[in-house]
């Protein structure tokens, strides 16, 4: 196994992972960090893809992955605190009102 | 970088820095801020026409300045026109801050969104789906007090993040198989199905058939589409789904239209999957707004049916015609539904398709906007809708899919039930009852908008002939 | 080049007659709200425009040519070869002229309605454009559009101004129709893509879509699509339980309007487009319509008979009635085919006729139970007269129209098979049992002086609605050759479009079964198969 | 073409006249209801006048017919007019166009002739009715419609009349439409008759699928190029529209019943003019039918059979106009015995003489109505010889000429009847039955046929006129109005026969059997002829004497007979339960199978799969929607699913 193929797999295992915690977890906060490991994940493929391919566009994508995942964060803790709000709790299955 | 690339990316200047500007227009101003808004937003379209006349691609390869772009800067310009237009009365009434930043939001949001359809770089085109929907996962939540926002805020929040985590590894996967992150040079690139590649068209299917919501990725939208105010609500099913649709399209065609043998069954099965489902539930719904929601569903569904007849069949231009004709009879329900909701004190309890209970005579103006854009939702003809479900079948029967036009069909008489019980609630059951009703006189504003989009929904079924050639030369830019 | 003949006269009457109840409907809303008698008299005076401009139209008509006249001609989708292209034949010109009279005559008894007026009578409108452009349409997907148009106004007409169960039948009607009509759709845009692959263009155009070479499978499977809608809307027994739930709650001018002329919308499909079109899966599939139209005859006739309301009973009389007009279209011969068109002009005004009858007992007494009812004779001595008339033109009395346009179907039938044509006649016998048996119980018999003691006659209005109709009833009966020979030329050239197309496709099959466009031309020319002014 | 037998018609040049006043014939009468029609609203003090207009009407079309008539005495062979194209379709086509040639001629002559006195003689029985204009009207629409059915040029125009006189007979059964019964009976045989005119109708598409026309004249004369199984198809067929509207057995069901309407109406429509048309038809068509051996065979059995059962029926009726009825029913049978013999000219012979002595014998009984403040029940009659004295001669004369005592008009042409059944030498004579020509059993029926008129017309002279009245009202005569036409009528109930009989039979000989003319100067040479007249002679005086013995001199043998075979009785005035057959055969089950069709086939088979399709749609679409539970950890793993099945589907695709 080629160390390429070794990141895209350690990748491919993280994102995997992650969308494990983000099924079986319950707090909306550790959710949302399980959807940054997996970001973090693709982060990892993009940057070995693009040493593999010798270019910096990955890396480049890396960054802006790693600001929109920042944007994100603080925007999702906000929304996160008005159903906190709202709800009194930030366990997902306390949040279900809309449904059908 | 020339003067006309800066004069190129004028629009999104525009939009921008008249967002930023918002946020501190409540520091310093008292007046209105409506005029503005549209002049922001008119003048955003009047900057991007010239791109319509210049085939190149400009800054670097990064954003396509064609027809393309274009058709879809109109229809997302209108769409966020109709949205102030139609807020600027009535957000107050949904709980919602009437503060500047709920502008700015949306102006972001369009920006974004317009990046998206534009978007020559997946860099760009992420940049600009987390744009729009960053502001959006705000947006859905800006009526704070009221549970049902937060928690469509929430949802939509938690799923979004998800799923643009799958597109990204998606592109992650097209840009392992292709080297390169540029559209242009990916379509280049794209001769064979290698597995990695279609690992990556499916998880790019993923995350676009979140933001377009495809069953089974549109689990969110119903809970979204009602926990949001209803003007949210209309702006994401018109220009969110619309932005989402165009750069899909776009991602789909030029970069993978060569091996669309090798995705066309996915899209397919998904498309009557959507259609189907979207149809069925809207069936069983009491909520108007929820109602839309699945119908919006369906209708995605139905919009696919040009992916999979792509090429000489027409289905780009079909799928084109569709998003025009799709916005305009969706901004011409939505807008009905928020004028009429607005009107209660408790317009998350009054959401009912049974609060609409002989608007028809009270409220004639409203429910024949209502009416003319159901039935257009529905394909009756000439309206707007009809047209473009006749393209689509049209693309559908010369690309050999005659058996997916006529599930598509089938779906339309289901669909027709429910866009029917509507017209039942609004005219059939006698003068109103209910004891609010909403207000008389809706205001310039609001009664401009919704005439332009019914009367373009009668407009484009009639004169489509007239609209099509721009649709043919918007798809041949990038072909 | 066309195998079909449009005289492009530069006329715009066709057009100017579909649009011209948008003209009384432009003038509706200008109408104050509570001037009800103006917004009658105002969409009155724009269906007498339109009924002025239909007898234009009769009075120039060609009667000595097949060709379809006042031809116009607009683009609409023209990418794709659908255009508002329009022309008319004896068929469809009476069509039309029945289409603009009884909506005059509805609109002068819509007194009856009170509320919602200007909406009632802008339905009406809306109903008549829809009608008239279906009558006019020789480009499939304009006929389309009028097709769909009229269900919306009848969808309001049932749902705003129906009976007690106005929002169950309304919704069965519009589903059941648009059932049918969306597959045609479907249908249609793949002729229009097989044109387009045989010619190089998409086309919607009737004569266009008559050159296609379709394969038995592919012309099958086409012409199905189209049967089920046109047999939806005929309504052909097993789908016509829309019908009486729609024709029992709609308003009168609604029952009206749509046993005159929607149920003929599904027959005139048929020959319009399904007969050029379609010519051997007509041909072979004609045993088909024939025997569920002797079906529906007999059918129809015995559950009519066991109705108890009035409305429902004349209903299901329409079934039987349609069913002799099916019979008469599945013949595919002159007598059967002009028979049948004949019959469509008659029930259109007989059972028009009766559903007014049925209205004014509804105005007077609110119920449509025949057992509220009994020996009404006595108080309503003119309205017996007239009731009687119309029973009897419904049951084809000779002399009176209605006894045309049976006679001929049987004829036709008879020739085509007279086993089917047999158990046909048995409709003569029922038909007089349920309609003379109806009334009987509601006209004879000793009268209920506290129930219907204070039944009051026709009044002016009501007279000078049935009066016409009553003259129709005899003229036709007596002089049907006035519109028979309109007809004829029309009905030569449909079953033209049948005989010699058979020894066409034997042709085809002959040779190369998936024989090219050119080779399929030089058939045409050759044989000249569809035989007409090519 | 087979040996068929030739007729004079076709033989001799045809001269025909064009001449438009034959339309003047049946136009006078309708002129006159359109005028009545129009007047119904008019005052009440006016309606004495309705009957005279519709006399008059009436009386001119009789005039019309009388010279329309004197061109066929002065040798053309027809009278004729076409008015208009009535329908052309292709290769058919049919004119409005009336023709009158002998046999229409004699027709018209007798339903204008009588249809006059008949209308003269209703001015007096309506008298006091509130509806009279309402009465004349139908009566002059009957009068237009019968003269259409006689005069038309084809088969079309006569079904028109076919039709029309249905209609008025309808309407004037049920002319006192607020007894249920009389509406009832009205559409009883309105449908019954329909159910015979569906036969016409099939029998005329066969006519015109072979001929290519439905003119009279020319399906005469190419009947022969017609293959026989279809000329006995078309002939059976219209000979079953024959059957409905001359109450023949199965059909007959519906005039008994029709007595419900106003006895003029019984006397013209039931009796002389609308039931005939059936024999009418079938002798206009008769080249039709000489080529159909075994439909005259079907004929002749029906037509016997129909004597003998309506004749046994009215043995035991009480009410006079029943009697009538059945007798009228029997009288018909034997028309058509006459027919199946190919006798066609006796047929017609008899349908003129039966118009006489029926007519009369009706109205005789409708001024017993009157007189006895409209009872009908024989039982409480008696005695009215004496205060109706014009009555009771006119009625026993008329019921001479019926029981066939010598010499009388239904003498010769019952005889005629009888004879030319027993010499019949087409099929029937070639079935043997016990030994004997199939002939000579149907004559022996006719016999006994003759036997029970005879008796039961006796038995209702006696009842009525003789011994003591029963009734409670005092009797009186009629007015002149009515007892004009009964003695205009008696006369030639009695003398028609001797005078004119043998040249009517001449006169209409055309469309006879060449072979089977009968007539007394033919065959005063045959034995076997006065063989047969003597005991038909016999016959007639045994069942008078009897029935005379009976009621006049021991009545009780009457009701012990009665009494001794209950049974019968029963079973014969219940009219041998044919009304309870029909409602067990057929109205029962086609009311069961309407319920079923409209219950399970409509409402619970097609509804129920429509509306079960919605459910089903809608079903699903609620499961759909519970599945959307708005739990985020179980939307989160559908995507995941969905995306992994999407793949696994697609990969595997």
């Amino acid at each position: 196994m080629s160390l390429t193929e070794a990141y895209l797999s350690l990748s491919a295992i993280m994102f995997g992972i992650g969308t494990l915690g983000v099924l079986l977890r319950k707090n909306t906060i550790v959710i949302f960090m399980c959807i940054e490991l997996m970001l973090n994940a693709v982060n990892l493929s993009f940057v070995t893809l693009s040493r593999e391919y010798g270019q910096v566009d990955g890396q480049v994508y890396v960054f802006f992955v790693m600001a929109v995942a920042a944007a994100e964060a603080s925007v999702g803790l906000a929304i996160i605190m008005t159903v906190f709000r709202n709800f009194y709790s930030i366990e997902t299955e306390d949040v279900h009102d809309l449904q059908g | 970088m020339s003067e006309f690339t800066v004069f190129a990316a004028m629009p999104f200047i525009l939009l921008l820095s008249v967002g930023f500007g918002m946020l501190c227009w409540d520091l310093f101003f008292k007046c209105d801020r409506l005029v503005w808004l549209l002049a922001a937003v008119f003048g955003a379209w009047g900057f991007a026409i010239p791109q319509y006349f210049v085939a190149e691609t400009t800054m670097n390869d990064l954003v396509y300045l064609d027809g393309y772009s274009l058709f879809f800067y109109t229809l997302i310009l209108f769409g966020t026109a109709a949205t102030f237009v139609l807020n600027h009365r009535y957000l107050a009434k949904q709980n919602v801050r009437t503060s500047s930043d709920i502008d700015m939001l949306i102006l972001l949001a369009a920006c974004g969104g317009m990046v998206m359809v534009s978007a020559a770089n997946l860099i760009v085109l992420f940049i600009g789906f987390e744009l729009l929907s960053v502001s959006v996962y705000v947006l859905c939540g800006s009526a704070r007090k009221e549970r049902a926002s937060s928690e469509g805020a929430l949802k939509y929040f938690l799923f979004g993040a998800f799923s643009s985590a799958f597109l990204l590894y998606g592109m992650a996967m097209v840009y392992g198989a292709c080297g390169t992150l540029s559209i242009p040079e990916i379509a280049e690139s794209v001769t064979s199905a290698t597995p990695m590649l279609l690992l990556g068209i499916g998880l790019l299917v993923f995350g676009f058939g979140f933001k377009v919501s495809l069953v089974p990725f549109h689990v969110w939208s119903p809970d979204v589409y009602q926990g949001a105010p209803v003007s949210i609500t209309g702006f994401m099913a018109v220009v969110v789904k619309v932005a989402a649709f165009g750069s899909f399209l776009r991602v789909m065609s030029v970069c993978f239209g060569s091996i669309q043998a090798d995705w066309a069954a996915l899209l397919w099965t998904i498309s009557i999957i959507t259609m189907t489902v979207g149809n069925i539930v809207a069936l069983r719904q009491t909520s108007i707004k929820r109602m839309l929601a699945y119908s919006s569903i369906a209708h995605a569904g139905y919009a696919l049916i040009g992916f999979i007849s792509m090429g000489d069949a027409g289905g780009v231009e079909a799928t084109l015609f569709y998003m025009l004709s799709y916005s305009l009879m969706t901004v011409a329900s939505f807008g009905a539904v928020i004028v009429v909701t607005s009107g209660s004190e408790a317009q998350y309890e009054n959401d009912s398709i049974d609060s609409l209970h002989g608007l028809g005579w009270s409220h004639p103006f409203i429910s024949l906007v209502l009416t003319v854009s159901l039935f257009s939702l529905a394909g009756i003809p000439p309206l707007a809708g009809f047209v473009g479900k006749f393209y689509l079948f049209k693309s559908a029967v010369t690309a050999g899919y005659t058996g997916l036009a006529i599930i598509a069909a089938l779906n339309s008489v289901v669909s027709l039930y429910y866009y029917l019980r509507v017209v039942v609630v609004l005219y059939f059951k006698g003068e109103r009852t209910l004891d609010w009703a909403p207000e008389k006189s809706i205001g310039a504003g609001p009664t401009i908008a919704l005439a332009t989009a019914t009367v373009g929904t009668l407009a484009f079924g009639l004169f489509a002939e007239y609209c099509y050639p721009f649709i043919v030369v918007a798809v041949n830019g990038f072909s | 080049m066309s195998p079909i003949e449009l005289q492009m006269q530069g006329s715009y009457l066709l057009p100017l007659l579909v649009v011209s109840p948008f003209f009384g409907i432009a003038l509706l809303t200008l109408v104050p709200e509570k001037r009800d008698s103006l917004a009658r008299n105002v969409s009155l005076f724009s269906s007498l425009l339109s009924f002025a401009i239909s007898l234009v139209l009769l009075k120039q008509y060609d009667a000595t040519t097949s060709a379809f006249q006042f031809g116009f001609d607009a683009p609409w989708l023209d990418t794709f070869g659908a255009s508002f292209t329009f022309g008319i034949d004896g068929i469809s010109l009476w069509l039309i002229v029945l289409t603009t009279f009884l909506t005059t005559l509805v609109l002068f008894a819509s007194p009856s309605i009170h509320e919602k007026k200007r909406a009632y009578l802008s339905c009406l409108l809306l109903l008549e454009v829809g009608m008239l452009g279906t009558f006019v349409a020789l480009d499939g997907l304009s006929f389309y559009l009028f097709w769909e148009l009229m269900l919306v106004p009848m969808y309001f007409l049932i749902g705003i101004w129906g009976g007690s169960r106005k929002i169950y039948a309304a919704l069965k009607f519009v589903l059941y129709t648009a059932f049918g009509s969306l597959l045609m759709l479907v249908a249609m845009v793949y002729l229009a893509w097989t044109h387009n692959q045989q010619f190089g263009s998409y086309s919607f155009f009737l004569g266009d879509w008559m050159r296609l070479a379709l394969s038995d499978g592919q012309e099958l499977s086409l012409y199905a699509a189209f049967a089920l809608a046109f047999a939806i809307k005929i309504p052909l027994f097993p789908l016509h339980t829309w019908l009486p739930d729609a024709h029992v709650e709609a308003p009168t001018g609604g029952s009206v309007i749509l046993a005159g002329v929607l149920l003929k919308m599904g027959l005139y499909g048929l020959i319009r487009f399904g007969v050029p079109v379609f010519p051997n899966a007509v041909v072979e599939t004609a045993w088909v319509l024939g025997f569920l139209g002797v079906v529906g005859i007999v059918y129809g006739a015995l559950v009519a008979w066991v109705q108890t309301d009035i409305k429902k009973l004349v209903a299901y009389s329409s079934v039987s009635h349609l069913g002799f007009c099916v019979l008469g279209f599945a013949a595919m011969n002159l007598q059967g085919l002009q028979g049948s068109v004949l019959q469509m002009i008659n029930h259109g005004v007989s059972t028009a006729a009766l559903f007014f009858i049925v209205g004014v007992l509804y105005d007077r007494k609110h119920t449509r139970e025949i057992s509220n009812y009994g020996g009404v004779v006595s108080v309503m001595p003119k309205f017996a007269f007239v009731y009687l008339v119309f029973t009897l033109s419904s049951i084809g009395l000779p002399l009176t129209n209605g006894f045309v346009g049976e006679f001929l179907i049987l004829l036709g039938a008879f020739k085509f098979d007279w086993v089917l044509a047999a158990f046909a006649v048995s409709g003569v016998v029922l038909g007089a049992m349920y309609m003379l048996s109806l009334y009987r119980r509601v006209m004879f018999g000793p009268i209920d002086e506290d129930k219907n003691g204070d039944l009051s006659d026709l009044n002016l209005r009501e007279g000078i609605v049935f009066a016409p109709l009553l003259v129709l009833v005899f003229v036709i009966g007596l002089f049907p050759q006035t519109i028979l020979s309109d007809l004829e030329p029309a009905s030569k050239k449909t079953i033209e479009y049948i005989t010699p197309s058979k020894r066409a496709s034997a042709a085809v099959d002959k040779g190369d079964t998936t024989s090219s466009p050119e080779t399929l031309q030089t058939v045409d020319a050759k044989k000249n198969p569809r035989g007409l002014n090519s | 073409m087979n040996n068929l037998p030739t007729t004079s018609a076709v033989v001799e040049q045809a001269l025909e006249i064009e001449k438009m006043g034959i339309f003047a014939i049946p136009l006078l009468p309708l002129i006159g209801a359109i005028f009545l029609g129009a007047s119904l609203g008019q005052s009440k003090d006016r309606h004495w006048q309705s009957g005279w207009v519709a006399t008059i009407f009436s009386a001119g079309s009789f005039v019309a017919s009388l010279l329309i008539f004197s061109e066929l005495i002065e040798g053309a062979s027809s009278v004729r007019f076409t008015a208009w194209e009535w329908m052309s379709v292709g290769s058919f086509s049919v004119a409005f166009a009336l023709t009158m040639d002998n046999l229409s001629g004699v027709m018209t002559l007798v339903v204008t002739g009588v249809g006059s006195l008949i209308h003269l003689y209703a001015i007096g029985y309506m008298d006091h009715d509130d509806s009279r204009p309402r009465f004349f009207c139908y009566l002059n629409l009957f009068l237009f419609s019968m003269l259409l059915l006689v005069l038309g040029e084809n088969l079309l125009m006569m079904f028109i009349g076919w039709e029309g006189v249905g209609l008025c007979s309808y309407l004037l059964i049920g002319f006192w439409y607020k007894e249920m019964p009389n509406a009832n009976a009205g559409q009883k045989a309105f449908v019954v008759n329909r159910i015979g005119d569906a036969g016409l109708l099939l029998g005329i598409f066969i006519l015109f699928w072979q001929l290519g026309s439905l003119n009279f004249t020319d399906i005469q004369a190419n009947v022969g190029l017609m293959p026989p199984y279809l000329i006995e198809a078309a002939a059976i067929l219209l000979f079953i529209g024959a059957v409905g509207k001359s109450a023949q057995i199965p059909l007959f069901v519906w005039l008994p019943d029709a007595m419900a309407g106003p006895t003029p109406v019984s006397a013209l429509i039931h009796a002389a003019t609308m039931v005939t048309a059936g024999v009418y038809m079938v002798t206009r068509l008769s080249m039709l039918y000489l080529s159909a051996p075994n439909t005259l065979l079907v004929i002749s059995v029906i037509g016997t059979c129909t004597a003998f059962v309506a004749a046994t029926i009215a043995l035991v009726q009480n009410d006079i106009k029943k009697v009538l009825a059945y007798s009228t029913v029997s009288q018909l049978g034997y028309m058509f015995m006459a027919l199946g013999a190919g006798a066609f000219s006796n047929g017609i012979y008899h349908v003129v003489t039966h118009a006489f002595f029926k007519a009369c014998l009706f109205m005789g009984a409708g001024s017993v109505i009157v007189g006895c403040h409209h009872e009908q029940d024989m039982r409480k009659f008696g005695g009215l010889r004496k205060p109706m004295k014009w009555t009771f001669l006119t009625y026993a004369f008329a019921t001479y000429a019926i029981a066939g005592l010598p010499y009388g008009s239904g003498f010769f042409s019952k005889d005629s009847i009888l004879w030319s059944v027993y010499s019949n030498p087409g099929s029937a004579a070639g079935i043997d039955v016990a030994g004997m020509p199939l002939s000579h059993v149907l004559w022996g029926f006719g016999l006994l046929t003759a036997f029970l008129t005879a008796f039961y017309m006796t038995r209702s002279l006696v009842l009525t006129f003789f011994g003591e009245y029963r009734g409670h009202h005092e009797a009186h005569e009629s007015p002149w109005t009515m007892t004009l036409p009964l003695i205009i009528l008696a006369v030639p109930s009695l003398i028609f026969g001797i005078l004119f009989g043998e040249t009517l039979i001449q006169f209409i000989a055309p469309w006879g059997r060449a072979d089977m003319l009968v007539g007394h100067a033919k065959l005063a040479e045959n034995h076997t002829y006065h063989l047969l007249e003597l005991v038909s002679m016999g016959v007639a005086v045994l069942g008078v004497s009897l029935a005379a013995f009976v009621y006049l001199v021991k009545p009780q043998i009457a009701s012990q007979t009665a009494k001794s075979a209950p049974k019968l009785y029963a079973f014969l005035s219940d009219k041998w339960r044919i009304d309870e057959l029909y409602a067990a055969v057929i109205i029962r089950p086609l009311t069961g199978i309407s319920n079923i069709a409209f219950r399970i086939i409509d409402r619970l088979f097609i509804d129920g799969t429509v509306n079960g399709t919605g459910f089903f749609v809608a079903a699903n679409g609620e499961l759909a929607r519970r599945a959307h539970s708005g739990r985020i950890a179980g939307y989160m793993l559908f995507m995941v699913f969905g995306l992994i099945a999407s793949l696994l589907f697609w990969i595997l695709l």
